[in-house]
């Protein structure tokens, strides 16, 4: 089969003499970094513990579901699991995921910037980052906290014995890493373009990076304040949310989902962004309809501050507003559907390779497919009755959030992997991970829609019998999927020794970050780059490559 | 080469005892089916339409095929194609659905009536003739029945996914859903909302009965005094009597017949009487005070129980004149008004 | 090296787009299009003290007045003139970009959209028998 | 050589050491093509912080409304009862403090170094004052337990004191005061938070304005301050209105 990957000789072939990673040494140097690389890399690192922790609070509760009955573990500690993977996996591995790694490593060199605008604010937000895992790690040790991801009051704030203010105090901080993460990218990409760089120029992940962006420094404080009041509520007892002092708890789910559902579109805007880079640059060829792309992610960013109470239908939001609430969110499923088709055409008459970025990129394309229409059951009132509450959504938001999400993330891992390390990942193993990853995903969560029609409900510990087929298929899954993520977590780590040496650019890509230096110097770029080509514009990078031959012929 | 036990077990069983579908059991669960089934269909449609594309490009221009891309930048009507053809659709579906969602939350006028108060973790169900179930629900088939539904402390969810309905419980205010029952039966009854620890154990049994099976069924289970007789009792040991008499100098107004009237208030606004505001009227009285009348009336906050709410409101729904108002007046002592059966307790 | 930074100055904005989108993106060396920073002098932030004072005095007598449901909307009036009069002189949103001043009306509209939005909720809880 | 080579190809490292040779000022941080491009980054910063601040206090601000709504008698009756003059001078005292904040970005931006002192002292000193006229207010309602929680007492709105026209509620209505109270400490609780921490920056400013950096060019921090400053006060601008004014009488 053939490749585009062009790598330097590799028995000649060295790591550049002076690159971000060698630039200083010693473990003072990483921890007190202001280099948005190494800060990208210290995020890297901790969201791949936090992720493989979630993992571990994931396999527990498929474990426990294997059997109908709740034998494996008590009630509250199955409880605990799931609440557990739900924070640590949101708050910790999905918001700040593809952002705070691959966006916090690329977007100032996308742009062609030597640093985001605030670069100690930027460690600033690690540090927010690790502060607020560590108190969820301290909920862990204290003894969990049962509450579910959703907080849902009055039970999180009066009927739980467990450590909920921590967990609460761990969100609020892991919340501001997220804001000042935000707050950092919309200034960087509104104020340190490079000459040239026009907004129609900017490679599609700076566009979906820039409108997750936006919904991070919306979204969120309204998030904090309600857990805020959560805390409160619980320590010193006052009653906005209690319905016995004549409080109203779905204000507490106004407030919730007003950040929570604008939070999906955080996780998965900057996957869309992976997904576009990816499929251009093995399809070799301009993204399809460009503008139609970044503004569908603007659009998504826009729309999603108006769909949140369709997480309320059957909670006793006026069945008026859940009437409006529904019709909005049927038009913030076009923009997705728009990018879908988009990247299907970007790759019509391109000059297709198969790398494994690009083999996940398929698996993204095939499951957000899935589990975007499947929003649009629960985005359906009458349907939605049915099915909220069940397997269904877990199913549905998996296959968004693991399918759609975690795929990208791991496109985007392999994709930059030479980037970020200056050494090539062993293609045929990552390749047989993505297929295991792909398989054993289906595996996993499509018994769950199943499942869930049949009414299982979600968070049980406990459940029929006649419903355990079903669940032992998904247990199947989980142990398929469970190597498929290790695998890569091994060979990545091979590869920083054993790797082959990338060179500049062995993707043969467009964007800014390719024509420098694989690892990067820690000033990205010597000179202001000047940029003269639109993103993707692979005419200009041949007329560059030969350029460069005479040149250096 | 023979198979493995385990296995073979697991294939068995799987072939035998391992719905995929479930039972259709209400007038509406076709309806939700139908739906659901077009959903699917538009997703495989979806899917199989956006893996073609993909796969007919990745075959077709693959680099040894096609090893010169040609670049393309759009095409307007293209976007303008998958923009309007899937806005149709959603819009469609969310016609459909909405359609379904008020069949499913619109109940029938003649809707029978069931009480239902959620508690950590288990299901009471009312009956207007007094019978009382925990973690059941006996209904007849061909009827419709309306739950009125309450919490006592946390969210719940009631949820019956053989007739595809599914509301929440929630503190403070009633919630309703109903449905029609169409197979006798016994179904599954699932709390869907997480309500703490023992959140899986909050499951009950709808059974779905014949109409004469039912009869019988409420004959044999009857407490021997119906919620509106709990609720005369409760009415008069609380003193509601001795205002809301009816006689024209009553410090509270007439309460026969105000159930589902337009009630004028004394801030000029118009309160409908529902079941929920009967309930608030009792528990926030200075909330709701007629046009006429002065806010005199004592909060019941913290006094009674949400059975005894429920029993009150079902009292006052019944209250077609004062006769039984009257009756309770005349008699001296609360404890005579109606015939008590030794097990029961007045809710206090 | 330097010969090359001063040609970067001339460069011209390549693309017409950009002056549409936002009016004041590239950075400075390219694009001398940007707000010069404006001194407010003393006088100004008096007289803006003055309107303030002016203001609070009117709100707190104002709440004796009584004007029925009206007294709300005055006080949210009186306060949100105030508030303007702070973010257009003391926070010199008057002499800023107009990247600055979509920042302040995009929070202010997403602050509208939560209420409004929930408000389309609690509004009509009380319409028909649902 | 051609410019997308440079991008390519960066020259040696000991070339680029002789690269900075045009001035810059000492503050320009080494990211930043030009001071004025780090002057709008800092300024535009700041104010999507605000933005976020907006949403942070939206949240109670929307719960506040949806409540007077609900709860219209019983928020008549609590705001009465907590003392307006404190209110009131309350108000004044910040507004005052943000125009010192305002002299003191003027005075940084003409490069005065006392009067920038001056300045900061003068809104250190009303920012306390503030803080300490909003512990009396916050003392007096705890002595009257109206701090919500298992010490609050409705007595005080089930039986005003005679001779005042306070109006008597009702028990039900009366106890909807708690959340008046719940929606008053954590609204000023948090605005007092915000006070508290930009008064530890400003004494921070303060002494860093000895060394005179802040009035030789470097006017970003005093600035970037100010419009922190300012949006606190302009918080209080509506709360002072809604929590004590409404219907008085």
């Amino acid at each position: 089969m053939s490749t585009i990957v062009s790598l330097p000789d590799q028995t000649t072939a060295a790591l550049p003499k002076r690159t971000y990673i060698n630039n200083e040494h010693g473990i003072l140097s990483w921890l007190l970094t202001a280099d948005h690389k190494r800060i990208a890399m210290l995020y890297l690192v901790s969201i791949t513990f936090f992720f493989f922790v979630g993992g571990f609070f994931a396999g527990m509760v498929r474990l426990e579901l294997l059997t109908p009955a709740g034998d494996l573990m008590a009630a509250d500690t199955y409880n605990k699991m799931f609440t557990m993977h739900g924070i640590v996996m949101i708050f910790l591995f999905l918001v700040p995921s593809v952002p705070a790694t691959l966006g916090n490593f690329l977007i100032p060199i996308m742009i062609g910037a030597k640093d985001l605008a605030f670069p100690k604010i930027n460690l600033l937000s690690w540090y927010l980052y690790m502060i607020g895992g560590i108190f969820v790690l301290t909920t862990l040790v204290l003894g969990g906290v049962d509450t579910g991801w959703t907080f849902t009051t009055p039970l999180s704030t009066h009927y739980l014995n467990t450590h909920v203010v921590t967990t609460a105090t761990a969100i609020f901080i892991a919340g501001f890493s997220s804001i000042f993460t935000g707050l950092n990218f919309i200034v960087t990409i509104h104020r340190m373009r490079a000459p040239g760089m026009t907004w129609f120029r900017l490679p599609l992940f700076v566009w979906s990076n820039y409108a997750a962006s936006v919904l991070m420094v919306l979204g969120t404080p309204v998030l904090a304040i309600a857990i805020v009041l959560v805390a409160l509520e619980r320590t010193i007892g006052i009653g906005v949310f209690d319905p016995t002092k004549g409080g109203d708890p779905l204000l507490f789910q106004h407030l919730f989902w007003f950040y929570s559902h604008p939070a999906v579109y955080i996780m998965i805007l900057p996957g869309f962004g992976v997904i576009s880079e990816v499929i251009s640059t093995f399809s070799r060829k301009r993204v399809f309809g460009y503008t139609a792309v970044a503004f569908s992610s603007v659009a998504i960013a826009v729309f999603g501050f108006f769909v949140w109470a369709h997480h309320m239908f059957i909670m006793g939001v006026s069945n008026y507003s859940a009437l409006v609430f529904s019709l909005l969110t049927m038009l913030v499923a076009v923009p997705s559907a728009i990018k879908i088709f988009n990247w299907s055409f970007t790759m019509q008459k391109g000059s297709i390779t198969f790398e494994t970025p690009m083999l996940y990129a398929f698996g993204f394309i095939g499951l957000f497919t899935i589990g975007g229409l499947t929003g649009v059951f629960l985005g359906a009132l009458g349907m939605d009755v049915m099915l909220t509450e069940t397997y269904f959504v877990v199913a549905h938001f998996h296959f968004v959030m693991v399918g759609g999400m975690l795929m990208a993330f791991l496109a985007g891992i392999h994709f930059w992997w030479p980037k970020l390390t200056g050494r090539m990942y062993p293609e045929s193993v990552s390749k047989l991970a993505a297929i295991i990853t792909f398989v054993g995903f289906i595996l996993t969560f499509f018994p769950q829609f199943v499942v869930g029609y049949l009414g299982m409900p979600r968070r049980y510990h406990a459940y029929p019998p006649e419903f355990q087929v079903l669940n032992v298929l998904s247990t199947a899954g989980a142990t398929v999927l469970g190597v498929g993520y290790m695998l890569p977590l091994l060979y990545l780590a091979w590869s920083l020794k054993y790797g082959a040496i990338a060179g500049n650019n062995p993707w043969q890509a467009t964007g800014l970050e390719w024509q420098i230096q694989s690892p990067p110097l820690t000033e990205n770029f010597l000179e202001t780059p000047i940029v003269d080509h639109e993103a993707y514009d692979y005419e200009w990078l041949e007329r560059k490559t030969e350029r460069e031959l005479q040149y250096v012929g | 080469m023979g198979i493995s036990p385990v296995l073979w077990e697991f294939l068995t069983k799987w072939l035998t005892t391992s719905p995929v579908w479930p039972r259709e059991a209400s007038t509406i669960a076709p309806w939700t089916d139908a739906l659901y089934i077009f959903l699917w269909l538009m997703t495989v449609f979806g899917v199989v339409l956006v893996g073609a594309l993909l796969f007919t490009f990745a075959v077709r221009y693959r680099k040894e095929r096609h090893p010169v891309a040609v670049q393309i930048e759009g095409s307007t009507l293209l976007e303008a194609t998958w923009t309007i053809i899937p806005l149709g659709i959603f819009l469609f579906i969310f016609v459909w659905g909405a359609w379904l969602y008020f069949r499913i939350y619109n109940p029938p006028a003649d809707a029978m009536q069931v009480y239902v108060v959620g508690k950590q973790w288990m299901w009471k169900a009312e009956h207007p003739g007094g019978q009382h179930e925990i973690n059941a629900l006996h209904v007849p088939t061909g009827r419709p029945v309306q739950l009125t539904m309450i919490s006592q402390d946390v969210f719940h969810s009631y949820s019956i996914p053989a007739f595809r309905v599914k509301r929440e419980v929630i503190p403070g205010r009633y919630s309703t859903v109903w449905f029609n029952a169409t197979e006798p039966g016994v179904y599954h009854l699932f709390c869907t909302q997480y309500c703490g620890t023992l959140h899986s154990g909050m499951i009950g049994e709808i059974t779905a009965m014949r109409p004469e099976d039912y009869e019988k069924w409420t004959k044999e289970s009857t407490s021997g005094m119906s919620l509106a007789q709990n609720g005369e009792r409760l009415f008069a040991s609380l003193g509601c009597n001795s205002c809301h008499s009816g006689n024209a100098a009553a410090a509270g107004p007439n309460l026969a017949g105000v159930y589902g009237s337009k009630i004028k208030m004394d801030d000029g606004s118009e309160q409908l009487a529902t079941d929920g505001w009967l309930r608030d009227t009792i528990l926030n009285p200075s909330q709701h005070v007629p046009l006429g009348y002065k806010p005199i009336m004592p909060t019941y906050q913290g006094q009674i129980s949400e059975e005894g709410l429920i029993d009150l409101v079902e009292y006052i729904k019944q209250l077609k004149n004062n006769y039984r108002i009257q009756q309770t007046l005349n008699t001296a002592k609360a404890e005579d008004v109606a015939p008590v059966t030794p097990d029961q307790k007045v809710t206090p | 090296m330097s010969d090359q930074v001063k040609t970067n100055n001339n460069l011209k904005p390549v693309d017409a787009d950009q002056g549409n989108l936002d009016m004041h993106d590239a950075p400075n060396v390219m694009n001398p299009e940007h707000v010069a920073h404006h001194i407010v002098s003393p006088t100004v932030y008096l007289m803006i003290f003055g309107v303030l004072m002016v203001g609070t005095a009117l709100t707190a007598g104002m709440a004796y007045v009584p004007l029925g449901a009206f007294n709300a909307p005055v006080a949210i009036a009186i306060a949100c003139t105030k508030a303007v009069f702070v973010v257009l002189f003391f926070m010199h949103v008057k002499y800023s970009s107009k990247l600055v001043k979509l920042t302040v009306s995009a929070g202010f509209f997403t602050f509208l959209v939560l209420c409004m939005m929930s408000l389309l909720d609690y509004v009509s809880r009380a319409w028909g028998r649902w | 050589m051609s410019l997308a080579s440079t991008i390519t190809h960066p020259p040696e490292p000991e070339i680029h050491a002789s690269h900075d040779v045009h001035e810059h000022p000492f503050y320009q941080k080494h990211h930043f093509e030009t001071a004025e491009q780090q002057r709008e980054a800092a300024s535009f910063g700041m104010w999507l912080f605000l933005l976020t601040e907006i949403m942070f206090f939206g949240g109670l601000f929307f719960a506040y409304l949806l409540y007077r709504n609900w709860y219209y008698d019983a928020f008549v009756s609590a705001s009465n009862s907590i003392n307006m003059v404190m209110g009131l001078v309350n108000t004044i005292v910040l507004i005052g403090s943000s125009f010192t904040m305002a002299m003191a970005v003027w005075s940084a931006e003409v490069r005065n170094k006392k009067l920038l002192q001056i300045f900061l002292l003068a809104t250190v000193v009303l920012g306390f004052a503030f803080l300490g006229i909003k512990s009396g207010e916050y003392y007096d309602k705890f002595a009257e337990h109206h701090v919500p929680g298992a010490s609050f007492d409705i007595h005080d709105f089930v039986h005003p004191q005679p001779g005042t026209d306070e109006k008597a509620l009702s028990v039900d209505m009366a106890n909807k005061t708690q959340i008046f109270f719940s929606l008053y400490f954590a609204m000023t609780g948090v605005h007092a938070l915000h006070m508290i921490i930009g008064i530890a920056i400003l004494i921070g400013l303060l002494w860093y304005s000895r060394s005179g950096i802040y009035t030789e060019g470097y006017v970003q921090p005093i600035e970037n301050f100010g419009l922190y400053w300012h949006f606190v006060d302009i918080v209080w601008i509506f709360l002072f209105p809604l929590l004590y004014l409404i219907n008085r009488h």
